[in-house]
């Protein structure tokens, strides 16, 4: 973690605030008077994840800026519940244009900006994962390479949730959707497929990459801060459960997030200039069926006609995780700040 | 032609609904259109679909504006949504809800159409009762078809397991069946008060 | 000062002295030696304060000119033929949201098959995007366009787009009168944006609008263009007072008042086809032309009060709608609804073709003789075109049939393609 | 701004207008849950309470709190036998909070700080006769004075206290605590009557003028059982002992001490035994470890201090320095039985810790209260079969422990309270239970509990310093903020930041949240992570 552990107040690196907390080690979201860049009033369904992970990373990216970002959004989920004609719950300076075109519409903005001299204001460029893995993938891939100053948020809902639940490249293994469904021998999404694109953006060797979820705001917000202390393109990659395409309860949107780092399926971790930094330890290892349980996507594995093949399947791509990013506490530690010298 | 307007909320097999109407009444041999009203609002947001039945070609393509019949699939729409906005006054009205028009404050509304016409079906309990989910679309259209005869339960159960493959099509067909006889046994008791 | 100049040059030249803050492009032929001229005026200092972004695809191009656009900056990209296409989207999308950006289109033909050579099928791929569409017919107006294009999308918050031939102005040498900076800086106020991205006045640009408001939104887009019909002229004659040189406007009329016959056409065919009308001219024929330099927002007005004494008018155009013919000729018969002009559509110059003067010669010729189609295809190779359609019943193969048409000329063409 | 574009460009904030609050059909609602530890307390205490308030480091607030149930932390702390740790919900986690330890170092800085009970309640004009200056009686003293009412306290001992100085011994319970406990709550305005012996009770009252009685006489003697003795067997019984200990007048044991007997009372006259320069003190006990009623931490630091157990073992003869004792199995249904194996022990002494009875002689004249089986019956607010007579403490149906009789001391107090003032006895509706099932665990830091110091062993063996240590503030916190605070909001500011539509709204410090009903959809994601079940989720009505 980014973070060092708060130690120790009950709820101290957990929850999201505490009465007891000094100012320093609050949450930005515990903050009455945080900015709320995204108000009430969107359109996402009960317990969206999107909403809230967007608003626990443009908060804080506000706090980190005082208050100066420029955010610049994909076509998709966020940006349909959140500006809908005549109505917009952004408090941020905010632009929609296409779907595919969202890093390089920030690579203008950006451009913008430091030919006018304002090198106070920061760029943030968000999209779902379709926005990012698969038809953005080409401008995003553009704005790392040349370096632009901006901060590429990743909502990761692991599908094209917007237009009815159908796979993307950041679809995970057997998971069901509208254009992977459950039917014949191998039912749900192929494995073999995706795109890891964290790994992909620390291969451009940009400045800074970081995966993150809802379920830890401490780490989440820390990483926001870490990232807004980089000039350069940088990559934060958040995890946001959507309870309308993974079949899981709108109260649990949290859970899952949490469920999907404590069994590996989802690394926690941050690189800088392509070196891994830190990871996020597990903390209460928990095997991938408890995580598969919560979600209908994955009802097909368990039930009437299991799949507990499939199931180990999806256990060793968790373990093959935890060991490549040694996300156990009694691992061997890695070198931490294990970062090369060159600066932007 | 006989106009129908479902209310529900995002999620909730609104859609579904009218889809399923239209085709029973397909199946009697009849033209039925069914189309939803797509906004942006996600899963839980107040949301309608239309559902039109006639004997004739039907080639509108506006939007249902003053429906024969309103079915409310989600009783906490009512201080939400205007649900009867256009409904004819002959029209009928279907409510997804254990409780009474009186209890649900909706005494005046009541009081300005023929008894036999409106209806409450406790359609959530039985469909926990007989498909084991509270999903009350299948059972209020047997409820719809019981007090407007527009369609025969026996289409109305056809084209549910039409729609719903195997065992949870006939268990959304015996939902449907067991609304159809609450709200027959509704009607025949408004027959006798209205006789004696 | 007048110079003796590339195309390109002069182009690259004068956007940089309407002061650009955010240049982006991606290398498509025949546009390249205007951003290749362009990036070295940032790069060494010349322009400045600029940015000049490489981008990694065309989409990429408009995309970065949308963010730079809402974010306040003047901002100038250009491209060409399979470039435009691929920036389709975003070009919609920039003319969607209202923003007053200024791109260059070397107008290049459209594949398949692969053409890097001049016509205007990609100008008209966009047509309906929003965009003013601004025609040069010489490498002089070409550059003065520039000048006024930015005045003009700025004024109006609406992006313009500059044609000029590819290769057969872009790459073209002639003498070219640039402008002095204190000129253009007098013609060209600073940009002082409709909207912006501000983090002091926060907006939400680009919101989803249903089905209650968008055609209203269409609609005022429309009237916009409107507008443009009347700022187009006066912007062209501020520009004339100016510097005294008449450039732009909305058509240029040549040798009409007394004409039977006009022919209409746009960009630097206009040339030639002068060189024909005066020839036919001295062969006593009534004949002129109308050049339409803005082709959107099109001016039916016009064109109908310089067209509509004519007995006959020729549309000769660069580019056609497949399966139905001219595009310009549709425009202005519209234009001259409820007159009794005879509208010939003349299809020319395809995928590079020359247009030379002798087979516009011949072409008047007809049409004062009462021989032409209501659709020709100048210069088209009958025999090749035969051969191919029997070839075709023979086999009933569907499939690309260029392969077949180059094997019949004989030797394949082989170019620089991009 | 007019000349923005129509519909594309939007101003900030604008969608507060569209009141999403429509698609909601549960809505999260704010409770408090009855914290298990607080329901487990004997005193009943507000466990959570003060530790909520010791956790900000605010001791005298947190004193203060705890003071309003029970008067005694600092006793409490060392001697209560702690049912809340047994009930706490962090058992699951990890282990139960110290609550125990944190309440003796609330005590003792209430006593280091000079902390004040709350004043004596202004004059009601009713008097109150307390018989029995043990912890319940002290107890009721305590709550009738608050009340308002004159009390007059009556012990036939020398002392106040009562067990608490008469039975337990002053390693556990230093008579410094013991004391300055005690005269905090005289302070307050107490008649004291000591070394008087009420004989009967009608007549006490009468003659005093008093609106009620609290009896409170606890269990003051030693059962007795018949063992085959030689004469000069020296026996006698562990609760006289460990009285004429108190009184510093121990009695000689000699060298080899045998107790008799499996609960706390047989542990405490062992070691004390031990202090007294006994070189062996054995335990007797006819059942199992398991079976022992005694606390188990006394055991271990009995076992520390060298005392030794003979479990299932009768002792069947004494004689003059030797005991026979028989060795016990259990049978099917865990009862023991004979086996009919001896063994002879060196003892020079044995006492017996079978348990204590109740000496009632002072209700014989009157007859009226209903005694049966040898305490007094009451009802559910204490009172006895005659009006006006209420009894608490040993002398009752209860478990006989010093925490049971502070509650009952308590209970008492209101009992009577409603009776002189002729009102019937509010009854609080209590709270559904906050069982480990409402928690979200996953908040909690994970934090092992800090074991209280002990003295070093060697140093306990001749003399009666306390064993068991205080904990250092850092450490108290620490334990304090353990506390997992079940059912009750401690303001960690989760369902505020977990909320995807922004709808709940931070009121600031101690004024907690509220949800605004105008955008909440319902999503439960707030009840679902609230840490300490304080959320819950009510189908929305029409």
């Amino acid at each position: 973690m980014t973070k060092r552990p708060i130690h120790f107040y009950q709820v101290g690196s957990f929850a999201v605030g505490n009465r007891l907390l000094s100012d320093g080690d609050r949450t930005v979201q515990s903050d009455a008077a945080r900015t709320n860049s995204i108000d009430s009033g969107h359109r996402a369904c009960q317990g969206c994840g999107e909403a809230l992970g967007a608003r626990y990373a443009l908060d804080a990216a506000m706090r980190a800026t005082r208050n100066r970002v420029v955010a610049v959004n994909a076509t998709g989920c966020l940006e349909v519940f959140s500006t809908p004609y005549p109505e917009t719950s952004w408090h941020i300076p905010w632009l929609h244009s296409l779907f595919g075109n969202a890093p390089a519409v920030a690579t203008g903005v950006a451009a913008a900006l430091r030919v006018k001299g304002r090198d106070d204001v920061r760029v943030i460029s968000q999209a779902g994962d379709g926005g990012t893995v698969d038809i953005g993938f080409g401008t995003l891939s553009g704005m790392f390479e040349r370096n632009d100053d901006v901060l590429f948020i990743c909502y990761d809902n692991e599908g094209y949730m917007n237009t009815g639940v159908q796979r993307s490249a950041a679809t995970p293994p057997a998971a069901r959707t509208a254009t992977t469904e459950v039917v014949g021998p191998q039912p749900g999404n192929t494995f073999g497929q995706g795109k890891d694109l964290p790994r992909i953006a620390m291969a451009h060797d940009v400045a800074y990459v970081a995966t993150a979820t809802v379920a830890d705001l401490h780490d989440l917000e820390a990483k926001v801060e870490r990232a807004m202390s980089f000039r350069g393109a940088r990559y934060l990659h958040i995890l946001v459960p959507c309870p309308l395409g993974w079949g899981s309860a709108s109260n649990e949107t949290i859970h899952v997030a949490r469920l999907a780092k404590e069994t590996g399926l989802f690394p926690v971790f941050e690189a800088e200039y392509g070196v891994v930094t830190s990871v996020s330890k597990i903390r209460r290892l928990t095997p991938v069926q408890e995580y598969l349980m919560l979600q209908r996507r994955f009802a097909h594995l368990f039930g009437k006609n299991p799949r507990p093949d499939i199931v180990t399947h999806l256990q060793e791509m968790a373990n093959r995780n935890i060991e490549r990013y040694g996300l156990l506490e009694d691992e061997v530690a890695r070198p931490r700040h294990a970062r090369t010298e060159v600066q932007v | 032609m006989f106009q129908v307007r479902f209310h529900g909320r995002g999620g909730q097999g609104v859609v579904t609904a009218a889809e399923i109407l239209s085709v029973a009444a397909f199946d009697e041999g009849r033209h039925a259109q069914a189309f939803p009203s797509f906004g942006s609002e996600r899963t839980g947001a107040p949301v309608v679909s239309y559902c039109r039945i006639d004997d004739r070609e039907i080639r509108t393509r506006e939007p249902v504006m003053a429906p024969d019949a309103v079915i409310v699939q989600d009783v906490t729409l009512i201080n939400q949504v205007d649900l009867f906005s256009g409904l004819s006054p002959v029209g009928f009205i279907l409510i997804n809800t254990s409780r009474s028009f009186e209890e649900l404050g909706l005494a005046d509304l009541y009081s300005r159409f023929a008894p036999a016409r409106l209806a409450t079906c406790p359609a959530t309990d039985i469909a926990l009762e007989h498909v084991g989910r509270p999903l009350p679309n299948a059972a209020l259209l047997g409820a719809f078809a019981a007090l407007s005869a527009q369609v025969s339960l026996k289409s109305v159960e056809k084209a549910i397991r039409d729609h719903f493959a195997g065992p949870v099509g006939e268990r959304n067909a015996r939902a449907a069946s067991a609304a159809f006889d609450v709200i027959t046994r509704f009607t025949q008791e408004v027959a006798r008060a209205g006789t004696n | 000062m007048l110079e003796q100049i590339e195309g390109s040059r002069a182009v690259a030249e004068t956007v940089a002295l309407c002061r650009p803050e955010v240049v982006c492009a991606y290398p498509i032929s025949p546009q390249t030696h205007i951003i290749e001229a362009v990036g070295a005026m940032v790069k060494e200092g010349r322009l400045s304060p600029c940015e000049f972004i490489n981008v990694e695809s065309e989409f990429a191009a408009m995309s970065v000119a949308i963010g730079a656009s809402a974010t306040g900056a003047r901002s100038y990209t250009a491209t060409a033929s399979q470039g435009l296409l691929f920036m389709i989207e975003a070009v919609y999308n920039a003319a969607g949201l209202g923003l007053p950006i200024v791109m260059t289109l070397a107008n290049r033909a459209i594949g398949a098959p692969i053409n890097i050579w001049n016509d205007h099928s990609d100008a008209m791929a966009v047509r309906d995007s929003g965009w003013v569409q601004l025609f040069a017919e010489t490498n002089q107006e070409a550059a003065d366009l520039h000048v006024q294009a930015f005045r003009l999308a700025e004024e109006l918050s609406v992006p313009v787009m500059v044609c000029m031939d590819g290769f057969i102005l872009t790459h073209a040498v002639e003498g070219v009168d640039l402008l002095e900076q204190s000129t253009v800086d007098s013609f060209l106020p600073p940009y002082d944006p409709r909207q912006v991205l501000d983090v002091q006045n926060p907006v939400s640009i680009g919101a989803m609008v249903g089905p209650e408001a968008f055609e209203e939104v269409r609609y005022l887009a429309h009237l916009r263009q409107l507008e443009a019909l009347e700022r187009i002229p006066s912007i062209a004659d501020a520009f004339e007072d100016l510097t005294g040189r008449r450039s732009g406007g909305l058509i240029h009329s040549y040798r009409t008042e007394d004409a039977t016959t006009i022919v209409v056409a746009m960009g630097s065919v206009l040339g030639t086809i002068k060189d024909a009308v005066d020839i036919r001219r001295e062969a006593g024929e009534a004949i002129g032309v109308v050049g339409i330099t803005s082709f959107r927002p099109f001016p039916s007005a016009a064109v109908r009060a310089a067209l509509e004494h004519a007995e006959q008018v020729v549309v000769l155009e660069k580019a056609f709608s497949i399966g139905h013919g001219g595009i310009l000729a549709t425009d202005v018969a519209m234009a001259l609804r409820g007159t009794d002009c005879e509208i010939h559509e003349v299809v020319a110059g395809l995928g590079g073709r020359p247009i030379t003067r002798q087979s516009l010669e011949g072409l008047f010729y007809r049409v004062g003789r009462g021989e032409l189609d209501s659709l020709l295809f100048l210069d088209l190779d009958a025999d090749v075109v035969n051969r191919e359609v029997e070839r075709m019943r023979a086999s009933r193969h569907s499939g690309p049939s260029a392969e077949n048409v180059l094997r019949d000329l004989g030797e394949p063409r082989v170019g620089q393609v991009s | 701004m007019n000349k923005r574009p129509f519909a594309i460009t939007l101003d900030v904030g604008s969608s507060r207008a569209n009141h999403t609050g429509s698609w909601r059909v549960e809505r999260p609602v704010y409770v408090e849950r009855l914290p298990p530890c607080n329901d487990a307390c004997p005193a009943g205490e507000n466990i959570q309470g003060w530790l909520y308030e010791a956790e900000s480091g605010d001791y005298a607030a947190a004193w203060h709190a705890l003071v309003q149930e029970n008067p005694f932390p600092a006793i409490m702390g060392r001697i209560c036998f702690h049912p809340c740790e047994t009930a706490c919900n962090r058992v699951k986690v990890d282990e139960a909070v110290g609550i125990n330890a944190v309440e003796r170092f609330l005590g003792d800085y209430g006593l280091a700080h000079r902390l004040s009970l709350p004043p004596a309640g202004p004059p009601s004009g009713h008097r109150v006769l307390v018989v029995g200056a043990g912890p319940a009686g002290l107890s009721a003293t305590y709550h009738l004075r608050r009340m308002g009412h004159e009390v007059r306290l009556v012990d036939s001992a020398a002392q106040l206290g009562g067990m608490m100085r008469y039975g337990i011994p002053a390693y556990r319970l230093p008579r410094d605590v013991l004391d300055a406990e005690i005269a905090r709550v005289i302070a307050m305005g107490v008649d004291v009557q000591l070394n008087h012996n009420v004989e009967d009770i009608a007549r006490e009252r009468d003659e005093g003028g008093f609106d009620a009685v609290f009896l409170a006489v606890g269990a003051q003697l030693g059962k007795r059982v018949d063992i085959p003795a030689g004469d000069s067997a020296k026996i006698l019984d562990a609760v006289s002992f460990l009285h004429r200990v108190a009184e510093d007048d121990a009695p000689m044991l000699g060298r080899r001490v045998v107790v008799y007997g499996g609960g706390d009372t047989a542990l405490d006259a062992a070691r004390t035994a031990r202090r007294l320069g006994a070189t062996e003190a054995v335990i007797v006990y006819r059942r199992t470890q398991e079976q022992m009623p005694a606390h188990g931490e006394e055991l271990e630091q009995a076992l520390g201090e060298g005392v030794t157990m003979r479990w299932l073992s009768t002792i069947n003869q004494v004689d003059n320095d030797t005991i026979m004792i028989e060795k016990m199995r259990l049978n099917d249904e865990g009862f023991p039985e004979s086996t009919g194996e001896f063994e002879q022990l060196g003892a020079d002494a044995v006492v017996l810790a079978l348990g204590q009875e109740t000496d009632l002689s002072l209700l014989e004249t009157d007859g009226r209260v209903r005694v049966r089986d040898g305490v007094v019956q009451v009802e559910p607010d204490l009172m006895t079969s005659v009006r006006g007579v209420f009894a608490g403490g040993d002398a009752v149906p209860a478990n006989r422990t010093a925490t049971v009789a502070v509650g009952h001391g308590k209970k008492a107090a209101r009992g009577i309270d409603a009776y002189v003032r002729g009102v019937a006895l509010e009854s609080r509706a209590k709270h559904e239970l906050a069982t480990f099932e409402h928690l979200n665990t996953w908040y909690y830091s994970d934090a092992e509990r800090t074991q209280r110091p002990e003295l070093e062993k060697v140093r306990r063996q001749d003399n009666f310093e306390e064993v068991v240590l205080g904990l250092t503030e850092r450490n108290a916190l620490f334990e304090a903020r353990r506390c997992m605070s079940c059912g009750n909001c401690f303001e960690c500011d989760n369902c505020f930041g977990v909320c995807p539509d922004n709808a709940v709204m931070k009121l600031g410090a101690n004024a907690k949240y509220e949800i605004d009903y105008d955008f909440c959809k319902g999503c439960g994601i707030c009840a679902h992570e609230c840490p300490c079940g304080a959320i819950t989720m009510v189908p929305e009505l029409i």
